[in-house]
């Protein structure tokens, strides 16, 4: 393991950014989101739950596919992917980097998403293991372990200093790379913080959450249930939980007229929405209920039925702060955990 | 040489100008060979009260460097009050425009009636100065219009 | 509060009790004591109603589709979702008959981010008193005094009025209303023009497009929003380029222009915490001072200065300079 | 798919010479949906339009696009050539590279540039027009005039002369109006009544003409050509169509102490009355807060002594609804109320009276005989002073801001009259200007100075007042700069006039509109001075500003020619571009109504499919084709875009502006 | 100061708008006080409106108005004649200095009958 003082720590983000382009926790405008590091950024990675996450970084909110190129009746049509340089992803939470895998799970797979691809492959994922929890961290109802995510490489953080342990080759090189910036370290600092954090972990109400009832529960029963409609009365249709939340993954392909052609683009769609998949035939979800209950339905059944039984959920509790009427994942799960359908 | 010529290229003016009094103003400078910058560009609406924000923050987006209306005088609108109700919508909208930091020489009414071929091209050439002078719009372009 | 809570409570059993109204809409506890939502309740399905310092939410916006369905309705509305009330009423949106409207005292609600930017970790739980919230964390106790912590739009309250009830519930005395609201417009007024645009492009570019500011928004009730209609010209579901970022917010707020109530949803929705309702706000003063103090909701059926105008109008120029440096 | 011929017009070399019409036509043919693409010298030529009509057949266009001159010149032109051609006339679009382009520009360069861009924005807006079909509406072949003085008598003969009903609404017991209380009439001092009550009969006679006297507009519903009026016939207790006007009832009528109205309340009449003479209808009417069989039951006298068995205490205010092509407003004017002018003294002193009056005092069928006599003591008066100005040009708030327009020419009548009945009699007249524009009338003035001696004072009164039973009037003297008091018998005010007040109500049920002073406002000072915004509603008389008979029976007549050609129309053919809502999306807001200068739009509760096999009532807008006029505001003011307009939709718009920044 | 600061001062202490005037004379009509004045009420608007300022000073009907403002109340076009008259006083007395009657200097038997308005005015028109 290795380490470098806090007070150090932007010559660290100089040397990686020197090669990479650089994405981490920044500051801007009060908020703190992932964003480019460059000279004067605000880095703020003590900071547990940026408002979106790093999802951005494989899978960006809009994402040109291709361009058309029109001149009087001649159409060209121009690929746009270009050969992604490798990028450096810093400050991922255990249950951020958990969520890579449920996307790797929509995207990696036939049919395989090149354009998702091409930047995971290119991206060196830096972790950072949780030194605090908040009472809407659940990582752990989903076996996530918040003080020793994976990654290319870990990083822990105390008052003092950071810890950097490389875990992959990808993560060897960085760490080769950065010579003498980082220093050996041989103590227990790591350990004892870990101790303390699943200590506190343990104490806050949401360390008991269980998805058993999912587990064992009949999917058409879900379905039917009447508890949806109060569950989801109060849901004003906005996309604001599926744009913070880690694993959702839709998106809606659309074409803007530049002057020169068309650019082909996808963008994040929100199953929250009310024109979520309508097509010319009409929509197969008419009211906000069945749209509340597919966005739950889909993490908490469908998904982990096609997936060995992983959910699309990760905890990460970002929906619990931000729903504008206060509803969230943690109140679906207790409402069929807690008691049983009758 | 192409990337210079395109930075130096003409300021794009959009003139929305009612059908009754400030199209016919513009014919007139016409008929009357008074010129103006041929980066202005015309859109007949019925009436100045016909033109939406929308049309305004569309036209800057695909590149337009001034946005001017142009509407028959206070009290003559063809349909009596149409302008008055364009005098108020537009006032809250440039002033919100300039809120968000767009210049606000960027945005103007004009009222021109249909005898007024002289304004027209005075009000033209004076607009094309301005914006000309301002440079090219940055604050509320759309890059991707420009590819 | 719970003095208040307790009122609210009898007085919908009472009406539910004489038949009087239906249903009622107030807020349901939640999972911890800030995250309670609207909610729905019938007669002898009180269960788990609760009114507290986290119940900001201006009920008005979904009155729209209680209003079609059958009965009457008993809803709370604080002396800033009146005036949505009214403004709803008055685009016939909904009926006043299908609403029984209680007016419910108000000395502001409070913001959960701020209360986290005290330092306020690891919550157990939560009770509050008249001045002070009191949480219980994992490191121990800490006291909040509220005012520290109340929502932006608390701490520019426009209104102390019920501008529509059929009985108020008000214990103790309410604190005035803040007659500065237009402060911070006018701080980004005296700003250059470059400031402003410096300053919005910073805030808006952290807009994620979620759509929480127009759906939240009980003036936002279009059937189809024009950024949702493909026909439209300006649909969009995320900001490609920076243009949309602006193109969003000014038609959004143009649209709610002579109409916003300034009940500040907008702004307290944002995930992101962007000022929203210094754009709303901006009209509004324009308004104020270019055509005639006008408050959207003070009276059902008042011309909006939109849909008005008079011959003596200062042109548009005026109006931007009026206004901004 | 589109299907587009671009005709690019040399305009001789008009255009030719600055742009270059064969670099246009080329870069054009090249666009997007253009197939055809050429240029010729003349477009507007016979051979020019043979030559889009042989192309529109020969490649099966679906739309031109003309590049020419102004569409003000030509579209009109060039729309019947496609027409010919059997293609729908809104299938064509005029790119202006003549006023606009090459006229303007001296650059070759430069100008064939802004034609391509002028063309290509023709072209992208044509790729969204549609096929559009002016909607047509009967006419119902009757006119209303509301109204019966000198204006509504005249529009009414005029109208029912060319063949066509007229029913004319007045609110008082008689038609006649105001002209039928004044004397003589400037500036040829015909009698009033000998010039007036002649017309008066042929509208009692005339087979079209139908009068409602004692009636109101109650309710107007409907629009140009298709009016539906609900009139209010309020009871007069007398049944109209077997009275005779014999009088008997009046000389047995017991309660005699109303208020004779007709003759400015300057004596008084039975309850049960006939307003004057020559009244028509020439029918009585109870004054029901006078009479007192329908106060208290008893009496009942009128009834026994009716010939006719006319009276009918039981009568009851009626309706009917009655349909209309055509509305003329002819409610004219009352001079304003004098509670602002103390100074003056109307209010105490009964020999202060107004022009008016005056008209009664020297009527022959007045309160007088004709001879002038002083109200208070019936004296002959031997100095009488006139004021002018009495409320008009008055901006301080307690008169009327305009120029009353009348007083100057009534006043010299008076003055006039007063000399040669009465030469003993000395008359002044203060006056602030003498305003006699119109023919004959400076010398009418003229005539009362110079022939008849009357003293005009330039300078205005400052105040009257009761000295010893003679009328002190105190003003200025201008000329002489000088402050005088003339001890006065008489004192006439020219009092200010202003629309009759229930026109107020009027322009509401009728949505059209009215200025500060309540005057109802004409479509176009200018060109339509007798028409209003809202199609179909014609203006005479006062109501739209002061005026005197002449100029008031030229409105009428031309206000009556517009109707006629109204009603001359079979079917009325609207504008095809006219707006529209998506009731799809529409939410009833009610915000486009309030901008519709037209009153064009209505609302309407409408069932609609909401999935699931439900449906839910919904609020929506509904544009009526026949009233828009197309000016837009509603498009505009609509937040969720459910208003559009057509021939200008927004999506024509966007894509015009996405073509002209195209670069 | 000169003609036109003058002018521009004795504009600004009237508060009028002369260019108002019609020129109809009923300011003078009703003045109480016409036949005492040297310049009349409506005299004062017009010399104002054509900047004679010397003629204005010059006048010995300022000593006259009674600032009874009958000029004022009823004229048709909102001018205030006594505005221009007590203008012309003040500017008057200013340039005469400080040398007025003072309250203290009223007899207490003064007629209870007289209007507050005579009395208060009449401090800064009479001379010791």
């Amino acid at each position: 393991m290795k380490k470098i003082s806090l007070a150090n720590l932007n010559e660290l983000y100089s040397a990686i950014s020197a090669n990479y382009p650089l994405y981490l926790p920044v500051e801007r405008a009060g908020e703190v989101n992932y964003g480019y590091y460059e000279e004067g950024a605000k880095v703020r990675l003590d900071v547990l739950k940026t408002v979106k996450s790093p999802k951005d970084c494989f899978f960006p909110q809009t994402e040109d596919l291709m361009k058309f190129k029109v001149e009087g009746q001649k159409i060209e049509i121009i690929d746009v992917r270009e050969h992604a340089k490798p990028f450096v992803v810093m400050g991922v939470r255990a249950c951020d980097f958990k969520a890579f895998d449920v996307l790797d799970r929509v995207f990696l797979v036939d049919p395989l998403d090149t354009y998702y691809q091409t930047k995971r492959e290119a991206g060196i994922v830096i972790t950072h293991a949780c030194g605090k929890v908040e009472e809407s961290c659940f990582c752990k109802t989903f076996g996530i372990d918040p003080v020793n995510p994976l990654g290319d490489v870990t990083v822990w953080t105390d008052s003092e200093n950071l810890y950097w342990r490389a875990n992959t080759e990808k993560g060897e090189a960085l760490t080769k790379e950065l010579g003498d910036l980082l220093v050996e370290y041989q103590g227990n600092a790591v350990e004892e913080q870990q101790a303390k954090v699943n200590e506190i972990y343990a104490k806050l109400p949401l360390a008991s959450l269980t998805t058993e009832s999912f587990k064992n529960g009949d999917m058409m029963e879900l379905f039917n249930s009447d508890k949806w409609q109060k569950l989801s009365e109060a849901c004003l249709g906005c996309g604001t939980c599926t744009f913070v939340c880690p694993t959702c993954q839709c998106f809606d392909i659309r074409e803007f007229v530049t002057n020169s052609g068309v650019t082909r683009f996808r963008c994040w769609d929100s199953c929250m929405f009310n024109d979520f998949t309508k097509t010319a035939g009409g929509q197969p979800r008419t009211t906000q209920m069945q749209r509340y209950r597919q966005r739950f339905m889909h993490k908490l059944v469908y998904f982990p039925q096609n997936n060995e039984g992983a959910y699309s959920c990760v905890g990460c509790g970002r929906c619990v702060k931000k729903c504008p009427q206060g509803l969230n994942i943690v109140k679906v799960i207790k409402e069929f955990g807690g008691k049983q359908d009758a | 040489m192409q990337e210079i010529e395109k930075n130096q290229k003409k300021p794009l003016i959009v003139a929305f100008c009612c059908n009754w009094c400030s199209y016919a103003g513009a014919d007139l400078a016409g008929s009357s060979r008074l010129s103006y910058p041929a980066e202005v560009k015309i859109i007949k609406v019925p009436c100045s009260c016909r033109v939406n924000p929308i049309f305004i923050l569309k036209a800057f987006q695909r590149g337009a460097d001034g946005v001017i209306l142009c509407g028959c005088h206070p009290g003559d609108c063809h349909y009596s009050e149409g302008n008055y109700r364009t005098r108020r919508r537009m006032g809250l909208l440039f002033s919100m425009l300039n809120y968000f930091g767009i210049e606000k020489e960027r945005t103007r009414i004009e009222w021109v009636s249909a005898a007024e071929g002289a304004k027209f091209s005075a009000v033209m050439n004076d607009f094309a100065k301005t914006i000309n002078e301002l440079g090219e719009n940055r604050r509320l372009e759309d890059l991707r219009c420009k590819d | 509060m719970q003095g208040l809570e307790k009122l609210m409570l009898e007085k919908a059993n009472a009406l539910l009790q004489s038949g009087e109204v239906d249903r009622v809409i107030g807020w349901k506890k939640g999972e911890s004591y800030y995250d309670v939502s609207p909610a729905t309740f019938t007669k002898d399905n009180l269960e788990g109603f609760v009114y507290n310092c986290f119940c900001g939410a201006n009920l008005s916006k979904y009155l729209v589709a209680e209003s079609k369905k059958e009965g009457k309705m008993l809803v709370f509305l604080k002396p800033c979702d009146t005036y949505s009330f009214n403004q709803l009423l008055s685009e016939h949106r909904i009926e006043k008959e299908k609403f029984y409207v209680v007016g419910v005292g108000c000395n502001g609600h409070l913001d959960m981010n701020k209360v986290y930017a005290q330092g306020v970790e690891g919550i157990l739980s939560m009770s509050e008193d008249e001045n002070n919230l009191i949480v219980e964390t994992v490191y121990g106790q800490k006291i909040v005094e509220k005012e520290s912590a109340l929502l932006i739009k608390c701490l520019t309250c426009k209104s102390k009025e019920f501008a529509v009830a059929d009985e108020t519930l008000v214990v103790g005395e309410m604190k005035p209303a803040n007659p500065n609201r237009f402060e911070e417009v006018e701080k980004l007024e005296s700003m250059t023009e470059a400031e402003r645009y410096a300053f919005w492009k910073e805030q808006l570019s952290k807009c994620i497009r979620c759509n929480a500011c127009r759906n939240a928004c009980p003036a936002c009730t279009c059937i189809n929003c024009v950024f949702d209609n493909n026909a439209s010209g300006i649909s969009a579901k995320a900001n490609a380029d920076e243009f949309e970022e602006k193109l969003f917010h000014i038609i959004r707020a143009y649209h709610v222009a002579g109409r916003c109530t300034d009940c500040g949803e907008c702004s307290r929705v944002c995930p992101q915490n962007i000022p929203l309702h210094l754009i709303n706000r901006k009209v509004i003063k324009d308004i104020n001072e270019n055509y005639g103090d006008y408050q959207a909701g003070a009276e059902v059926n008042a011309r909006n200065p939109l849909v008005n105008y008079t011959k003596a109008d200062v042109e548009a120029k005026e109006v931007v300079e009026g206004g901004n440096k | 798919m589109h299907r587009i011929g671009v005709f690019v017009c040399h305009c001789g070399s008009n255009i030719a010479a600055t742009v270059d019409v064969e670099r246009v036509s080329n870069a054009l043919a090249h666009e997007p949906g253009v197939v055809h693409s050429v240029n010729y010298q003349y477009m507007c030529s016979e051979n020019g339009q043979q030559l889009i009509k042989n192309a529109i057949k020969e490649h099966n266009l679906s739309g031109i696009v003309v590049c020419s001159c102004s569409p003000r010149m030509h579209e009109a032109t060039f729309r019947k050539t496609a027409e010919a051609a059997g293609l729908n006339p809104y299938m064509v679009e005029i790119a202006n590279i003549r006023e606009q382009c090459s006229w303007i520009h001296k650059d070759v360069e430069e100008a064939t540039e802004k034609a391509i861009v002028l063309a290509r924005t023709a072209v992208a807006k044509l790729t969204l027009n549609k096929p559009l079909v002016a909607g047509e509406t009967g006419v119902t072949k009757r006119a209303l005039v509301i109204g019966g003085g000198i204006a509504g008598i005249q529009a009414a003969l005029d109208i029912a002369d060319a063949g066509y009903e007229v029913d004319i609404v007045e609110k008082n017991p008689t038609i006649g109006g105001r002209m039928a209380q004044l004397d003589k009439t400037f500036p040829t001092l015909d009698c009033s009544a000998c010039i007036l009550t002649p017309k008066m009969v042929d509208c009692a006679q005339h087979e079209k003409i139908n009068i409602y006297s004692y009636s109101e507009v109650d309710k107007v519903k409907g629009f140009v050509g298709n009016f539906k009026v609900t009139i209010k016939k309020k009871a007069r207790y007398v049944d109209e169509t077997k009275c005779t006007g014999c009088g008997v009832c009046m000389t047995n009528c017991p309660s005699k102490k109303g208020l004779n109205s007709f003759n400015m309340d300057l004596n008084t009449r039975p309850a049960i009355y006939i307003p004057f003479a020559q009244a028509i209808p020439n029918v009585a009417v109870i004054d029901p807060e006078q009479c007192i069989k329908l106060k208290s039951g008893k009496c009942g006298l009128c009834s026994m002594k009716c010939g006719a068995n006319a009276i009918d205490y039981k009568q009851q205010d009626s309706f009917v609804e009655r349909e209309y092509g055509a509305i003329v407003v002819a409610t004219g004017f009352k001079p304003i109320s004098l509670e602002n002018f103390n100074e003056y003294g109307y209010a105490d002193n009964k020999d202060v009276i107004t022009s008016l009056e005056l008209e009664r005092l020297m009527n022959a069928a007045g309160p007088s005989k004709g001879t002038l006599v002083r109200p208070s003591d019936g004296e002959h008066p031997h100095v009488i002073t006139f004021i002018q100005c009495v409320g008009s040009r008055d901006v301080s708030g307690c008169g009327k801001p305009y120029c009353s327009k009348i007083c100057c020419m009534y006043t010299a009548k008076h003055a006039m009259l007063i000399r040669e009945k009465y030469p003993d009699t000395q008359v002044n007249v203060f006056y602030i200007d003498v305003r006699t524009p119109g023919k004959n009338y400076d010398e009418f003035y003229r005539r009362a100075v110079e022939q008849y001696g009357v003293n005009y004072i330039k300078g205005m009164v400052g105040k009257v007042y009761n000295e010893n039973g003679k009328l002190m009037v105190q003003g200025s003297n201008l000329i002489d700069n000088e402050q005088v008091t003339i001890a006065s018998d008489l004192v006439v005010l020219a009092t200010a006039i202003e629309p009759d007040p229930s026109v107020k109500d009027l322009a509401t049920k009728l949505t059209i509109s009215i200025d500060t002073n309540n005057f109802l406002t004409e479509a176009h000072a200018k060109l339509k001075p007798v028409e209003c915004a809202t199609a179909g509603v014609y203006l005479a008389g006062v109501c739209q500003g002061p005026k005197d008979i002449p100029e008031t029976v030229a409105q009428a007549s031309a206000a009556a020619s517009k109707v006629i050609g109204l009603l001359a129309k079979d079917k009325l053919k609207g504008n095809p571009c006219v707006a529209h809502a998506n009731e799809m999306t529409c939410t009833g807001c009610s915000q486009c109504a309030e901008v519709c200068p037209y009153g064009a739009i209505t609302y309407e509760n409408k069932e609609f499919r909401i999935g699931g096999g439900k449906t839910e009532k919904r609020r929506v807008a509904s544009v009526n084709p026949a009233v828009c006029q197309g000016c837009g505001a509603c498009t505009v003011t609509c937040p969720s875009g459910a208003m559009d307009l057509h021939g200008f939709s927004s999506a024509q718009i966007l894509k015009e502006v996405e073509a002209i920044c195209k670069r | 100061m000169n003609n036109d600061m003058q002018l521009k001062s004795l504009i600004e202490m009237s508060a009028t708008d002369v260019r108002k005037c019609m020129k109809c004379g009923k300011c003078s009509g009703r003045c109480p006080a016409f036949k005492e004045m040297d310049i009349k009420p409506h005299q004062f608007v017009t010399l104002l409106g054509q900047g004679k300022v010397e003629k204005l000073l010059a006048s010995k009907a300022i000593w006259n108005c009674l600032s009874c403002l009958a000029c004022v109340e009823r004229c048709p076009r909102g001018v205030a004649p006594a505005n221009v008259i007590e203008a012309v006083r003040t500017t008057v007395a200013r340039m005469q200095g400080g040398d007025g009657i003072t309250a203290e200097e009223i007899p207490a038997e003064v007629n209870e009958m007289i209007p507050q308005q005579l009395l208060v005015s009449a401090f800064r028109k009479y001379k010791k």
